[in-house]
């Protein structure tokens, strides 16, 4: 097993994000001379962080990043990832986990926005809160998230999982405007509340066991049914987009 | 008193943007329209100052009655009055919530500040006076 | 004074006459010259293919629906980023690129003069400014009448000198180079949210038929001595069946122009398809490829596909309507107000897919089947069928049967009863090619005399060098080392300069852009035409001063002057 | 002397008929344009030259001067901001993004705080819209959704839809319907056939509905979504499907409200679903004369029509974190270029704090609310009045605007590209 642990440095004055893509458990197998990005400056990974390395490995599955100090701007952290682990010990900045097809990927803070976007497998914990487009797609692509988990124990921001495709999204908190907007496959879970839940949704299935407040009126009701001892009320939709996905909801609210 | 204010572009806002140092400017983006019920109810006349309290700071504007604006809401001409006391947040896409904010109304004995005033208050420096 | 020699280059220069010879190409100010001097500049191009610069006689690249492709496709865009680098400019996109990025690889691969296929009279502008910034290449656009209002009346009128002096004072006005159909009456329709379905439908309020169209426009193009003839995508695009309204209009052209074609086709392959529907879909190529054979005032390009993503875009707005309602993804349309329109939507080419694969084989046979090569030229209506970047494998298809096979094993099995190319063994060979790739192009535009798709004294110095050695590479055998060469020059030569060497473009650039002026006479001159001049006030939303393309749009201005028969 | 079809440097109209009267080095007089342009094309006091902010005091400098402050802050930021772009040519604005390309800066314009999300909304679903001319001779129906054009587009109504002639009607003014969907009765609403008041935030709710409507499945509709009955509803699609041509305007109402752009996307999925049944377009009202053109060279030079980040090298793009609003409110950035543009007087308060904090060198022919936050400021001459250059209508047509009256101001791009020059230079050594 390798550990590493990076330890961000404090920066200037203002506060330029970081953007550390290269921090994927596969490229520490050949050492540390890995660079970062704050704005346009390239930056040695040993100028932005104090770095220490503790064992070796031979495969990225065997490795684990402890990412610590005030890494809230700290971006794409984990983009790419195939195997391995990275644990963040506080907050993350945006995009942590894009792309990501394999490993865990641990927060133990609140993750900035975009978290695991277009992530295709592995899989990704948030402790703390989530910002806007967790486990979502790209802008103007067709499909978001295809494979993969992401649980985040806070609560999250507005358009979580839109255009969710495969794979599950479960948040234990509330969420905001418009999870699952778009969805074409996939599980949403949402234990507290939202709004507007799986707007335009095609198919997939999406669960709010609290109260979907703005509920849309272009969802069919079919009553109601139970699912892992709770009883929810079932709809279908969304009619507006030949739809054939299924929303289940502890209560729910139109705006009239 | 809680409103959900209302941004938005008036003939008079566009004829004097280009002359944000105007005293006619300062006076059209300093208007806040308001349904006459509920200026009954503040206790208020058109013309008088009030304070607008919002997510992020409060400003002093003059209120105006309108038939245009729904009881429970106000209406604010785009500008730095309104943009006073409006939250940055754009829910990552851009752009603010402009056209959706929950403020706090109250009468005030105050009068609305000058542009520059508020940019001042936020670390500028006005050229004009 | 700059002199540049290139020596030893193996020339293939069919507008010349020239076919493998081993010579050097002497060059000044921009031009070919007979000698330079011993101080001039040496590229020793031993043993390699040099040709003239490739030419694209219809392609997308520059205006108001490429842009809007562009624009609607951010996951497009992220797929070809490369930064700033040297005089080369960052660019985005992989089927829609930037202007820059467009330059830059068709540069790379040889090209130096490019036709935009659709140019709406309306928005002329912003092709003019879009060419600026697609610096390493001459530009030119087919400017759209296929919905003209005053046209259409003038038919109707019967009155096709009417026709050539509105054509003429369009040209003049937006700057643009030859006249271009699109669906023609179609797109008219389309904005009551109609089509016409073939070349005898009328054409709603104007009573037109796209069969009149075309005729009148033919008669008012050669009336005007345009240096191209008019270029038309045919009526029904990619309809099941639509072979029969193509030969119909393929028929409508008369043989009128000794030195070039009549009537220049485009991406034929979309329009070549039997079958009463999307299950009995078949290749009609050799109905088509006969008809051509048989008539010399007809040239096609291939509108090939080529499997993959890419974007559809075309004045022809119907037409990307019920293609959106098969794919359902994302559509644009934009009609333009008493001219055109035009509809865009991203698509992807599958091999599983039959008619896919039927697509794909009837693009191979018109170029496969067609004898002359000068009557069938390589396109891909880029990016319509695929993008450009993609026309070496579409010549080392040409060039290798052993590849067809090989591509053919990969595709939807019912394939092979629905079209001829398996049985078709021609391999085309190196000649072909420069002919199917410049000199055609050249000829088929009216700008070999302009000094383009040729190499002789005197034509501009826009040169290919390829790292292909053809007496040692098999291209039956070696597909591959065909596209890899075809991919990449060893150098791009433009106006005289090296613009591009080994994949990377070295100069920052600066296109010229070639556009007609039709001389008329007084009486036609439709600026001073009452009844003209008073249709535009009322119900364009631009006046008709305000629609004139200056002339600071263009970066290098090369007018060409005809003598008209008006 | 008199100037005709000059071209109105105010709103996305860009209406192209405007009369001015000149005498002399002065504009006395226009004819033909609304309030707003008028107001545009008369002007006010200009600053006379570029100005230089010193502890609590201003001093006049010389552009040379200017000029090279600003390059030399650009240069030497990591993540500079250029901001703006809307209130100039296109000329100016190509400058402008080869300068992002070179600095590794964010580029952001204006869309980004009015259509940047219906920008957002097409690149999902797409965009069936046609040139104003189409709907002028065309529409017998016409919907503005969340826009007020009397307000703000005062020309809108006379010179492209209900009131203006068009070839297929025969009497404008009576055969076109006309219904306006706002949460305000705004003086357009005054002239609706049918006006929709929606409760605020329910237009998504509405157009869902709508939707579901056109499709055939009304019984799916509750007897009332966001304060609208369903019989209103039916009677709103009906119009659209009777229509011959229906053209729908919509405006900030959609976007900046919750839900953002996905009120566009439905709006546009409505449009749609509606061309399987009739003819259909629908349009954005664009604030800004040259905001789209903004957008078109943005697109056509770096693939996207805003919010660019260059900080890489390559164009990466993603509204809500490249745009100027959170940019600027999550301090992301270390110096701005501002350029026809006052984020100062239409930013929220946090970006402006942040401005600030920061060098900020703006190019604007007038002291404005950001003058107050420059470290300099260099005036220019004005796109329609002392300069030219390209400027694209909300529907995308370009039209060169003209120099009716001659300054001695340098125009944007004169400015831009000495500062581009400077800066290639610097990078040289």
């Amino acid at each position: 097993m390798m550990r590493v642990n990076l330890t961000l440095k404090p920066m200037g004055s203002w506060s330029i994000p970081i953007e550390a893509e290269s921090i994927i458990p596969a490229n520490f197998l050949s050492g540390t001379d890995l660079t970062v990005w704050r704005g346009n400056r390239e930056l040695g990974l040993e100028e932005a962080f104090s770095v220490s390395v503790v064992g070796g490995a031979d495969r990225a599955e065997d490795v684990e990043i402890v990412l610590a100090g005030k890494t809230a701007r700290l971006k794409r952290v984990g983009e790419y990832m195939d195997a391995g682990k990275i644990t963040v010990l506080g907050d993350i900045g945006m995009h942590c986990g894009n792309f990501m097809t394999g490993g865990t990927i641990e927060i133990q803070g609140n993750a900035d926005g975009w978290l695991g976007r277009e992530m295709g497998g592995g899989s990704i914990i948030c402790r703390g809160n989530a910002a806007d487009y967790c486990a979502s797609g790209y802008r103007g692509g067709r499909k978001g998230m295809t494979g993969g988990r992401v649980e985040v124990y806070g609560r999250v921001g507005d358009f979580l999982a839109e255009n969710l495709a495969g794979g599950t999204v479960i948040v234990h908190g509330d969420a905001g405007d418009m999870p699952g907007a778009e969805m074409r496959g996939g599980t949403l879970i949402i234990h507290g509340d939202c709004t507007r839940p799986a707007a335009n949704m095609k198919d997939g299935a999406c669960y709010v066991y609290g109260t979907a407040r703005w509920m849309l009126p272009t969802f069919r009701n079919l009553g109601t049914v139970r699912h892992e001892g709770r009883t929810l009320i079932q709809f279908t939709g969304d009619v507006a987009n030949r739809g054939k996905g299924n929303l289940f909801v502890g209560n729910y609210e139109y705006l009239d | 008193m809680k409103f959900l204010m209302n941004t938005g572009r008036t003939v008079n806002q566009g004829v004097t943007v280009e002359n944000k140092g105007s005293v006619e400017y300062a006076r059209e983006a300093s208007t806040c329209f308001m349904h006459e019920f509920d200026m009954l109810e503040l206790g208020v006349d058109d013309g008088d100052p009030v304070l607008v309290r919002g997510p992020v700071g409060e400003v002093v504007m003059r209120v105006k009655a309108s038939v245009e604006v729904e009881i429970g809401t106000v209406f604010v001409p785009y500008g730095p009055y309104a943009n006073h006391i409006v939250a940055a947040d754009t829910h990552s896409t851009g752009m603010p919530d402009f056209k959706s904010h929950e403020v706090e109304i109250e009468p005030t004995d105050e009068e609305p500040k000058l542009v520059y005033e508020l940019m001042e208050d936020l670390g500028g420096l006005a050229y004009e006076r | 004074m700059t002199e540049l020699l290139v020596k030893n280059a193996h020339v293939i220069d069919p507008l010349s006459g020239i076919n493998g010879e081993t010579m050097d190409i002497a060059i000044r100010d921009g031009k070919i010259v007979e000698e330079v001097s011993a101080a001039a500049e040496v590229i020793d191009a031993r043993g390699m293919l040099t040709m003239p610069g490739g030419i694209d006689s219809h392609t997308h690249i520059c205006g108001t629906k490429v842009n809007f492709g562009r624009y609607m496709s951010p996951e497009d865009m992220r797929a070809g980023r490369t930064p700033r680098r040297g005089p080369m400019h960052a660019t985005s996109g992989y089927s829609v690129p930037t202007t820059y990025g467009n330059s830059y690889r068709y540069s790379v691969m040889g090209y130096t003069t490019l036709l935009e296929g659709a140019m709406a009279p309306l928005e002329a502008r912003h092709t003019h400014e879009e060419f600026t910034y697609t610096p390493l290449q001459d530009t030119m656009a087919n400017t759209l009448f296929d919905g003209n209002w005053s046209i259409m009346e003038a038919i109707r009128d019967g009155d096709v000198k009417r026709v050539a002096a509105i054509i003429a004072w369009t040209l003049s006005a937006v700057k643009g180079f030859g006249v271009k159909l699109t669906n023609p009456g179609g797109t008219e329709a389309w904005q009551w949210g109609k089509n016409v379905s073939c070349i005898r439908d009328p054409v709603p309020y104007f009573g037109v038929t796209p069969a009149e169209i075309i005729r009148s426009v033919i008669e008012a193009n050669e009336l005007l001595h345009l240096p191209h003839s008019v270029h038309l995508h045919c009526n029904n695009l990619g309809t099941p069946g639509n072979y029969t309204c193509t030969l119909g209009s393929l028929g409508l052209a008369p043989d009128l122009n000794p030195r070039r074609q009549t009537l220049y086709a485009t991406h034929v392959q979309f329009h070549a398809y039997g079958g009463s529907g999307w299950k009995d879909f078949s290749s009609k190529s050799e109905p088509i490829a006969n008809l051509v054979n048989m008539r010399p005032q007809v040239v096609i390009d291939m509108g090939q596909i080529l499997f993959g993503r890419t974007t559809t875009m075309t004045a022809d707005g119907p037409m990307e309507f019920n293609l959106y309602r098969l794919h359902h993804e994302k559509w644009s349309n934009h009609d333009v107000e008493l001219e055109t329109g035009s509809g865009i939507i991203p698509v992807i080419y599958r091999r599983k897919n039959l008619v896919n694969s039927v697509m794909w084989a009837i693009g191979l046979e018109l170029a496969l089947l067609t004898k002359s090569p000068w009557q069938c030229l390589l396109t891909t209506d880029n990016p319509n069928g695929a993008p450009f970047v993609r026309y070496p494998e579409i010549i080392g298809l040409l060039m290798s049967r052993r590849y067809r096979d090989a591509e053919f094993a990969t595709i939807h099995p019912d394939t092979g009863s629905r079209v001829p190319l398996p049985a078709i063994d021609r391999e085309m060979d190196w000649y072909e090619i420069a002919v199917m790739t410049r000199a055609g192009q050249a000829r088929a535009l009216g700008i070999q005399d302009l000094g383009k798709g040729h190499l002789a004294p005197g034509a501009d110095a826009d040169v290919a060098i390829y790292p292909i050695r053809i007496d040692e590479v098999d291209p039956s055998a070696d597909y591959q080392k065909v596209i890899d060469g075809f991919s990449r020059t060893e150098y791009t030569i433009k106006r005289g300069r090296v613009v591009a060497r080994r994949g990377e473009c070295v100069v920052h650039g600066s296109n010229s852009t070639l556009w007609v002026r039709p001389k008329v006479s007084e009486n036609y001159d439709m600026g001073k035409d009452p009844e003209f001049v008073e249709k535009f006030d009322r119900y364009y939303t631009v006046r008709m001063s305000n629609y004139p393309v200056q002339e600071q749009y263009l970066n290098r201005s090369r007018c060409i002057e005809t003598e008209t028969e008006l | 002397m008199n100037v005709k079809d000059a071209v109105c440097p105010f709103c996305g109209c860009l209406c192209d008929d405007i009369e001015v009267e000149i005498e002399g080095d002065r504009l006395v007089g226009v004819t033909n344009a609304c309030e707003l342009g008028a107001t545009k094309f008369l002007g006010g006091e200009r600053l006379k030259s570029p100005i230089r902010r010193e502890g609590k005091a201003w001093k006049e400098i010389s552009y040379d001067e200017a000029i090279r402050y600003a390059a030399d802050m650009l240069l030497d930021a990591e993540r500079p901001l250029l901001y703006g772009w809307s209130g100039t040519h296109g000329e100016a604005q190509c400058v402008g993004v080869h300068m992002a390309e070179l600095v590794r800066g964010v580029i952001d314009n204006t869309s980004s705080v009015c259509h940047g999300p219906s920008v957002l909304a097409i690149q999902e679903v797409g965009h069936p819209g046609c040139t104003l001319g189409v709907v002028k001779n065309r529409a017998d129906l016409l919907i503005y959704w969340g826009s007020n054009p009397i307000d703000a587009h005062p020309r809108h109504l006379s010179r492209y839809t209900c009131y203006a002639e068009g070839f297929f009607l025969e009497n404008a003014f009576r055969d076109r319907k006309v219904v306006v969907v706002d949460v305000r009765k705004t003086q357009t609403a005054n002239i609706a056939d049918e006006f929709v008041r929606v409760r605020p935030g329910g237009d998504y709710a509405i157009l869902s509905a709508l939707r579901t409507i056109v499709r055939g499945k009304t019984d799916t509709i509750p007897r009332m979504v966001a304060g609208v009955t369903r019989d209103q509803l039916i009677r709103v699609a009906d119009l659209c499907l009777n229509a011959k041509f229906g053209a729908v305007y919509f405006g900030l109402g959609l976007t900046m409200i919750p839900g953002k752009y996905k009120n566009i996307r439905n709006a546009i999925e409505l449009v749609t679903e509606l061309n399987r049944h009739t003819k259909f377009t629908i349009s954005a009202m664009r604030g800004h004369y040259n905001v789209y053109g903004s957008n078109e060279v943005n697109t056509w030079m770096t693939g996207y029509p805003f919010a660019i980040d260059f900080s890489r090298g390559i164009a990466f793009y993603n509204p809500g974190e490249t745009t100027a609003v959170d940019v600027l409110a999550r301090k992301e950035c270390d110096a701005a270029l501002i350029v026809g543009s006052d984020p100062a007087a239409h930013f929220p308060r946090r970006c402006i704090e942040h401005l600030a904090e920061i060098p900020v060198v703006q190019l604007d022919p007038y002291p404005n609310a950001t003058t107050a936050f420059c470290k300099v400021q260099i005036p220019v001459a004005v796109t329609g009045v002392d300069a030219e250059g390209t400027a694209y209508r909300m529907d995308g047509v370009p039209i060169r605007t003209r120099k009716v009256l001659s300054s001695d101001y340098l125009s944007d791009e004169e400015v831009l590209s000495r500062m581009y020059a400077l800066m290639q230079e610097a990078l040289k050594r």
